[in-house]
C-alpha cells in the first residue's frame, strides 16, 4: 500500500470534475463556506436547479464571484483576501458574529483542502509542523459546519496516501470530515472505514486499497 | 431555482410546531411581540409548550391569551411580573404553571451563546444570590464568576420590520431587542414581518438578522398594537 | 437603633434634592443607567456644564425624553416599557449587546432603589419574598456596572432601617454598591462601614447612627 | 458642555499609549487596517508592544512597518503567514517575536468575550488539536469543549468609516471585520475614519459600533492604500 511512485499513478478526475461532483451534492438552499484554493472551483459547477449562499469568514454572507477589473473594492474582500462581490440579499456583519454562523452550526457544508484524513475523520490542514503556524478559519470551520466536505488529491505530491489509519501531522479537527472527494473515489467515513460511494471509472476497489491506508469497503 | 423563505398562509409557516416543543419568543413588553404568530398558534391549538421570553404575557392578546388557554406549562423569562400581565399570575397562583427567573442579561447572553455553539460560560451576573445556587463557580483573576448554560429552542417566534426572501431582516427602533438573538438560537426561526422588500433594496450593511438565521417568514401588514388591544379589552380567540 | 416609628421621624431630603445631589456627583460623558421609578428623577437636574448619555437595557444608547402625546411610539420605549425618545447620537442594539455594554463594564453608573443595603455593600432590591419573582435586569446592571449607586429612603415605610449589617431579603449583589443616596445622608461602603460623605442638615450623625444598622463613621 | 471625542492631532490620540501595551490592530488583511495610526506609533516610537489582530503584517506599511521598526514584542493572530509579509517572517526565523496562534474564530469570541463581561467560555474549536494543550475541557450533552479566556487589551486600534463627535462609527463592506468587537474589548479604542458626520447624520438604526465603546477618534481623510503602497515599494517611516 506504501510508496507509489508519481509516475506509476493511474490519471484520476481533474479538479473540474471533483468540483462538480461536490457542487450536485450540496442541496438548493444550502449556506455553504468554500476553502481558500481548489474548494473555491465548487461555485462554478451549481446548476441552476438550485441557490447556494456562500458565506466567506470575515464578515459577508452572499459573496459573488469576483469583480471585473474596474469593480474593485479593497474594502470587499474574501477570506482568501482577493476581491470579490456581493450578491443581492447578501449582508455584511462582524468577525464575531461571522464566527457564530459557523461555530453555530449555521453553515450547512465547508469544503476544504486536506494534507491528511484519517479512516475516523480526523483532519489535517493547517501545518506541516514546519514554518510559521497559521490555522486561521480552519479549526473553526471543522468544529462548527454542519458537514465538513474534503477536496484533496488521493495522494501527496510525492506520491504517499493522504487518506490514513491515523494522521501524523497537528490536527486541525478530530473526528470531522462527512465526505471526502479525491480524484481517485468520493468515500464516507463511517464507523467501518472509507465508504467508497462512488469510484472513478479507471480504477478499481482493489487499487483504491493500494493507494489508501485504512480500512476502504464499498 | 429561487430561495424564497416567505410563506402566504399563518397554517404553513406554523406546521412544523409541535406538541412539547420549546418556542422563543421575542418582544421586550410589546415592543417587537409578535401577535399574529402566537394567535396562530392558539388556532392550531398546540400544547405543553415551554416559551423563552423576558415577559410572560400582557392582558389577553398574544402571549398572554396563549398562556390563557392553557396551552404553555413552563415559562423560562426574566420578569413575570407586569402591570397589565393577568393569565400568568392566574396560572402560577394556582401551581398550573411553572417558572424560571432567569436575570435579563444572562437570558440574553444565554440565548446568543445557543446561536454562536458556545455551550456554556461565565458570568458575574446572580453570584451570591438565589439565582446562583447549584451553579458551579470559578474564580478568574481573583474574581467569583457562575456558569451558564446555552439556552436554545425548537422554534423562535419573531417580530420584525422588513424582510426579503432570503430572510434578511430590520427592525423598528427598540422592538429589535430579544429579536436577533433567538433567530440564531431557534431550530427554526419563524418571522411576521411588517413589509416584505426585493432583495436587492436591502442595503447589506443594515441587515440587523443576516437570512442564515431565519427559516420562514410571513407578512403581517397591521399587526395587533397589544396597548390598543388590551384597552379595548381585546380577548382571542 | 431598631423599631423607630414613622411619626417620629425627621423629615429628610425630598426626593428631588436627592436626586440633584445624585446628578451632581455624575462626572462629564459619563454613560449612565437610571433604574425604573424614583432614579429616573435624576435625569430632571443634570446641570449645563456636562453631558449625560443614557442606556436603557431594552437596547437604547442616548436616551431622551418622554414623548409629547403626538410622538409616542410604541415601538421605542424605556426599560419601565414606557414611551421614550431618542437624541441625535443615539442608536439601537439587540439585548445581547446591551447588556455587553453592562457587563462588560461600559456603564459608568447605574443608579437604583433598594430595600436593603449591607454594610458590605450587598444590594436587596428585586424579591420581596413573596409573589411571582421577578429580576428584570437588576442583577446583570449591580454585576456589571463601574459604579453602583442606590437611590432610597433611609427607613422602611414601617420605619426599619433598609441600611443593615445583614440584609434578610433574597440580594440582587453581593458587594455590589458603591455608594447610598438616602433622605438622611449620603455614605460610601468602605472596609471600615458606611462612611457619611454628606449628612441632611437637620440631623446628627447619632440620630443616623439610631437609624441605620451597621457601623457609621464620618 | 458637549461630548466631542474628536481629536485634531495624531499626537493628541495616541498620547496615552504606553511602553509595554497590548494593543488590538483592526483589519483583515488590509481591509480595515488602521494605518495611519500605527504610523503615528512609529513617530512616537513605543516599545514592547503585544499586538493582537488577524494577521501580522503586510510589506512595510502599517502593521509590517510597526514590526520592522522592532517595537513589538509579541503578535497574537490567527494567520501569521500572508504571502506579503515581510517583516513579521523575518524576526520570527531569528527567534525575535513571540507569536501565539488562535484560531480565527476563537480570537474573535475571546475579544467579544472581553467586552460582555465574559471571563471565560467554552467551545468546540480547537479540541483534540495543538492549540488545545494545557486547556480545561469539559463534557456538555456528551461532547467534549475547552475553555477560553477573555482577551483584553489596553488600546484598539480602528479604522472606521464614518463617526461622529459620540464615537458612534459605521464601517464600509468587509472593512467591518474585527474593529467593532475591539472596541468593545479594549480600555480605549482609538479610531481612525475616512469621514465625520453630524450625531444628527447618523441613523441610529445603522450605527455598528455605539459611542460608549469608542474613545477618540481622528479624521484621516484619504488613508493609504496598503495594495498599492507595496506595489509602489513605500516603506515607513
Amino acid at each position: 500500500m506504501t510508496n507509489i511512485f508519481t509516475n506509476d499513478l493511474i490519471k484520476g478526475w481533474d479538479r473540474n470534475t471533483i468540483a462538480s461532483k461536490i457542487a450536485n451534492d450540496l442541496p438548493h438552499s444550502s449556506y455553504v463556506n468554500l476553502g481558500i484554493g481548489m474548494p473555491e472551483l465548487v461555485s462554478q459547477y451549481i446548476k441552476e436547479d438550485r441557490e447556494i449562499i456562500y458565506h466567506s469568514e470575515n464578515g459577508l454572507l452572499g459573496m459573488g464571484p469576483s469583480p471585473n477589473e474596474n469593480e474593485i473594492d479593497l474594502d470587499l474582500i474574501n477570506a482568501g483576501k482577493k476581491p470579490v462581490t456581493i450578491l443581492p440579499g447578501g449582508s455584511f456583519c462582524h468577525h464575531a458574529d461571522s464566527f457564530s454562523m459557523i461555530r453555530g452550526g449555521h453553515i450547512d457544508y465547508c469544503v476544504l483542502g486536506a494534507m491528511e484524513i484519517s479512516v475516523t475523520g480526523d483532519l489535517a490542514n493547517w501545518s506541516t509542523g514546519k514554518g510559521i503556524p497559521a490555522v486561521g478559519g480552519a479549526m473553526d470551520l471543522v468544529a462548527g459546519a454542519k458537514n465538513v466536505f474534503v477536496m484533496t488529491q488521493h495522494l501527496t505530491k510525492e506520491g504517499k496516501p493522504k487518506l490514513v489509519r491515523e494522521c501524523t501531522l497537528p490536527l486541525t479537527g478530530a473526528g470531522v470530515v462527512s465526505r471526502i472527494y479525491s480524484d481517485y473515489a468520493v468515500l464516507d467515513i463511517t464507523n467501518d472505514g472509507f465508504k467508497v460511494i462512488q469510484l472513478n471509472e479507471d480504477i478499481t476497489i482493489e487499487y483504491l486499497r493500494t493507494v489508501t491506508d485504512g480500512n476502504i469497503y464499498q | 431555482m429561487q430561495i424564497n423563505k416567505i410563506k402566504k398562509e399563518m397554517t404553513e409557516i406554523l406546521s412544523d410546531v409541535f406538541d412539547g416543543s420549546t418556542i422563543m419568543v421575542g418582544g421586550f413588553g410589546e415592543a417587537g411581540s409578535p401577535i399574529e404568530l402566537l394567535h396562530g398558534l392558539i388556532d392550531k391549538g398546540t400544547k405543553d409548550l415551554t416559551i423563552i421570553a423576558n415577559n410572560s404575557g400582557n392582558g389577553r392578546v398574544g402571549l398572554g391569551a396563549l398562556i390563557g388557554q392553557r396551552q404553555v406549562k413552563k415559562v423560562i423569562c426574566s420578569f413575570a411580573r407586569s402591570a397589565k400581565g393577568v393569565t400568568f399570575p392566574e396560572l402560577y397562583n394556582k401551581g398550573e404553571i411553572e417558572l424560571e427567573v432567569v436575570p435579563q442579561g444572562t437570558l440574553a447572553e444565554r440565548i446568543r451563546a445557543a446561536g454562536s455553539g458556545i455551550p456554556g460560560f461565565y458570568t458575574a451576573t446572580g453570584v451570591g444570590t438565589p439565582l446562583a445556587e447549584g451553579k458551579e463557580e470559578k474564580i478568574f483573576n481573583g474574581k467569583k464568576f457562575i456558569l451558564e448554560e446555552a439556552l436554545k429552542a425548537d422554534f423562535a417566534f419573531v417580530k420584525a420590520e422588513t424582510a426579503d426572501r432570503y430572510g434578511n431582516l430590520t427592525y423598528n427602533k427598540t422592538a429589535r431587542n430579544f429579536n436577533p438573538i433567538m433567530c440564531m438560537a431557534a431550530d427554526k426561526s419563524l418571522v411576521q414581518v411588517k413589509k416584505i422588500l426585493e432583495p436587492s433594496e436591502m442595503n447589506p450593511e443594515h441587515v440587523i438578522t443576516p437570512g442564515i438565521f431565519v427559516q420562514s417568514v410571513i407578512n403581517i401588514e397591521n399587526p395587533i398594537i397589544e396597548t390598543n388591544a388590551i384597552e379595548e379589552g381585546m380577548t382571542y380567540p
